[in-house]
């Protein structure tokens, strides 16, 4: 529901109870966490204090309050993914769980010795190890993806590697190192052509203009509360049904079974069966209030915002000396991440954090990015809905005044 | 599917209709009244044979066990089912008074789980891995769509 | 710290907001969660709103205040447990996926075919599934300890089943389901005389009375947040520092990680090599206020309190007929478990849940108990530091109506 | 370990010491004052030779790179330190200030945790993983009880 209100980041940002605590912050560390507004704060605490249940087979009416909001909040994210049924959403703890379930549960049943699985060299680590670790068990191997000179995906290379060998393509939607976003739509198609399966990293996408499930013709899809305005300790994995229905348990105990003797037990059909033990309920409950209120915003307008931020503080980079931002002309998503001729981007991180700019470095767990762009890390600025341009302005003085104490 | 009668010979969905059960349903105010009543339910609707409450008939991931047959006769929908819990029984009997004896044309546009909302029976209704009361309405819905075809 | 003022249940249940929104709330259903304290509410919401960032290798203030809250929250939980170190304290969603890490790392690297892992049939199937599903991977056998005909373990039967091709022993501290309490400590002796590693499902002992690590002498122990007064989201897996120094990661992403890349990866110590991604921040420091507020109690006083609901309760049930306590002689935690003569489980908690009484009925995850029994289900009344007698005679009255009721 | 002179021939601890260091943070207000003053100290200790430069020097896990070099010398602790971050040299300036050529005698009771946190810099000891200045701290207290042996 776009509202009819002209947009204003400053009410937004006054939404967020963490800019009343520190009022003269400027964080600009969004793609590490996100700071909650009220609703998603009050949505969890009126969780605990009027719905506060164990789920799932409750004999009372506490369990079905409860029941009715972690279900409630599941269908409520199929349905601001645009997932074609509520029981393709698996609730994790985040994204990198969210991948390792998908690397063991079907990997470990689907992956034969000389299988490969292609991983863009833009992965965060996330959406690497796991994948190293089950072609391991396996005897599958992981190939890189090669990046172009402008630290964008290769994409003759990519091409070049499809092979019917291919059983698995790893892609994020949006690099959380330098804000690349890869072509997906070719690329997705490109991968299905050949009868690889695609998973697609969206911790940082789905923040920035969120995603349409359907549309985007993935396999996997994984991301975390916590990126997304949302609480920390939920994330989500989602596949289609057909897919989940052959994919064996990964963890197991409460919830996730049919029926347990030592002679033998049956699992649940999904999402049950990858949800072993209590889930994350309230925090369910705060990431589908967090999905409700970006809903509640024009999500181009916020995007264009983030956007608009980015090509601001850019723009005002051409003022200052020996800084370089990686990718510069690639399409990016609102993250610019910067090079120092000279200087270490700790110590820069460092200055501006006494200015009151929180921003982030070093490989942002992106380390064959980093190699593979010769740098042994870099400094991030990343940009939130609530990012004004009056924070942008300051970060740029603050960045000047840094560059001369460092000089 | 079986036919008709035994097991199908009980009283709800044809001597016991809805407007019947709902009117009953809203005199009893309040949840003990409510549970009583599906407890009285349960003693109206006979018990399954023994030769059908087998593993076929079993509805998996309910508290309680529960058995639902599904039958047809002459285009009309035949449903027993039972429960080794009164109350399950007592809500099972509102599903046969819903669906049994009546034709697919008769049901067009039916919504059990929005009757049972409108009863303030919702409450067993929770979205529940292998919730028994959606599950067999589904189970009857799905038998209607085949025979309707 | 105990404090001088005399117990009162009732003040303790002013500290739950829950109860502010159902004052006639009649809460039996405290092994399945418990509600939370307003200590714990804002401890969570106070981290959101003053130092909501990612952790570790943060470059800023907000990073430095959120990573000195969650390794604060280890340190004392690690205190509150009595743990050798912090580093022993692994933060996982809850028991479940602590058993399940201790079963992939530790089993599937030092499991072999042949070997033994001996579970108590008190066990819930979080404690019995994971093993069973490393057991199939690795070849190894797990092997029930059988009951007595009063449902506690069979101690003889233990002892003759312990061999030295048993490699671990799983027993949970307090049975969810009936209250057993087995005799950990001559247990976890005769099994270390054979060389075995002892798991301890912690999940319902430390919610009453607690445990003193070093003093208990296992070697792995579970449990989770939200049984414990804390949020839903976050448990621990303890392990001595030896051990966990000798397991490998499970699963792999940010934070795990020393190096990554393509071409081998390698990995960071405990505790940071078993917890990859970002991990339940908020929630772990919810769950430390849990126990710094347990902590601010007698626990030995609320303990007490507990048993004496029980006891109370157990005294008036004696007054009506055809239910039965299982293993009523044993001794228990502050858990009842009901069968009846008759009567199905389910019909009797939707009668007492007409009167306001919550309480569990079903299997409680404890299928092997429950057919050793020889019962389909039980109805389970668990007691917590908030209730009261008024609530245990309430009980019991809505108990005798609901029995005249179902006559 | 290495002798002395060369790489240790640095004032930090022996023409500079803690005393003096404090004052100087003392007097440096703020943030900005504090960093600025961090990245003086950096100036003053002399890079250490590549040769020492090596993996077998470099302390894992700072967010920036550093190396620190232990040694003895008639019963005093001798260290040397750099690192490509100038923040980072800075506080490695104070760690140098508080060990080197130091006594075992003369160390004894003194916590360096302490002394930073006193010193408002507890910023940089943030538990954190493989925390630089926390891990090369008790590198020295190690190297130190050893030769206490
Ligand atoms: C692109 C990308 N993938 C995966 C992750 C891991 O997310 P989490 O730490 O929430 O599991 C992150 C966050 O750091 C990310 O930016
Ligand atoms: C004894 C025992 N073990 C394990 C569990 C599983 O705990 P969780 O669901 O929090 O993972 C429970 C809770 O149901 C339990 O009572």
């Amino acid at each position: 529901m776009p509202m009819n209100v002209p947009f204003s980041a400053a009410r937004i940002r006054d939404e967020f109870p963490v800019f009343r605590h520190h009022p003269d912050l400027i964080y600009l560390d969004n793609a590490a966490t996100t700071q909650k507004p009220l609703a998603v704060l009050d949505a969890e605490r009126r969780f605990y204090e009027t719905a506060n249940a164990n789920i799932h087979r409750a004999a009372h009416r506490l369990g079905s309050a409860a029941t009715d909001a972690f279900e409630g909040a599941r269908t409520r994210i199929a349905a601001h993914l645009n997932a074609a049924h509520p029981d393709e959403v698996l609730f994790t703890r985040g994204t990198t769980e969210a991948i390792n379930l998908a690397a063991h549960s079907w990997g470990r049943a689907h992956l034969r010795p000389g299988d490969v699985i292609l991983l863009s060299t833009l992965e965060h680590h996330a959406n690497i190890v796991p994948w190293q670790l089950v072609a391991q068990a396996t005897g599958a191997i992981v190939k890189p993806i090669p990046l172009d000179a402008d630290g964008t995906i290769d994409q003759r290379a990519f091409l070049s590697l499809l092979t019917p060998a291919i059983r698995l393509v790893g892609l994020t939607q949006c690099s959380n190192a330098t804000g690349v976003l890869p072509p997906l739509a070719p690329m997705i198609a490109a991968a299905k052509a050949v009868g690889a399966l695609v998973m697609i990293d969206g911790a940082q996408g789905i923040a920035h203009g969120g995603v349409d499930l359907q549309a985007l013709g993935a396999d996997f899809y994984a991301f975390s509360g916590h990126k997304l305005y949302g609480p920390t300790g939920v994330g989500v994995l989602w596949a289609r049904r057909e897919l989940l229905a052959k994919m064996p348990p990964w963890q197991a105990g409460g919830e996730m079974i049919d029926r347990v003797s030592f002679d033998g037990t049956t699992f649940a059909e999904p999402p049950f069966r990858f949800e072993a033990g209590t889930p994350p309920i309230a925090q369910a409950v705060g990431l589908a209030a967090a999905m409700d209120w970006l809903a509640g915003h024009d999500r181009d307008t916020l995007l264009r915002h983030e956007l608009a931020l980015r090509e601001r503080f850019e723009a005002g980079l051409v003022q200052l000396d020996c800084i370089r931002v990686l990718s510069a002309s690639a399409p990016r998503g609102p993250i610019t991440a910067l090079a120092f001729d000279g200087l270490h981007p700790y110590d820069v991180a460092q200055f501006l954090d006494g200015y009151g700019v929180a921003v982030r470095v070093g490989q942002h767990c992106a380390g064959p990015l980093h190699q593979a762009l010769g740098l042994n890390g870099s400094l991030r600025a990343s940009f939130a809905a609530y990012n004004t341009e009056a924070d942008v302005d300051a970060t740029l003085a603050a960045l000047a005044t840094t560059l001369e104490q460092l000089a | 599917m079986s036919s008709y009668p035994p097991p199908f010979d009980h009283p709800f969905g044809t001597r016991i209709d809805r407007d019947a059960l709902a009117q009953r349903l809203e005199a009893a105010a309040g949840w003990e009244a409510k549970n009583r009543l599906l407890v009285q339910l349960a003693r109206e609707l006979p018990p399954l044979p023994d030769a059908l409450r087998t593993d076929e008939h079993r509805v998996a991931g309910c508290e309680s066990t529960a058995w639902l047959v599904i039958g047809r006769q002459e285009g009309r929908l035949l449903a027993a089912a039972d429960s080794d819990s009164r109350i399950v029984k007592g809500l099972l009997a509102l599903l046969l008074t819903a669906y049994h004896g009546h034709t697919p044309a008769e049901l067009a546009g039916f919504d059990f789980e929005a009757w049972l909302v409108s009863l303030g029976l919702q409450r067993f209704l929770t979205t529940s891995r292998g919730n028994g009361l959606r599950a067999m309405s589904r189970m009857i819905r799905e038998a209607i769509a085949e025979f309707s075809h």
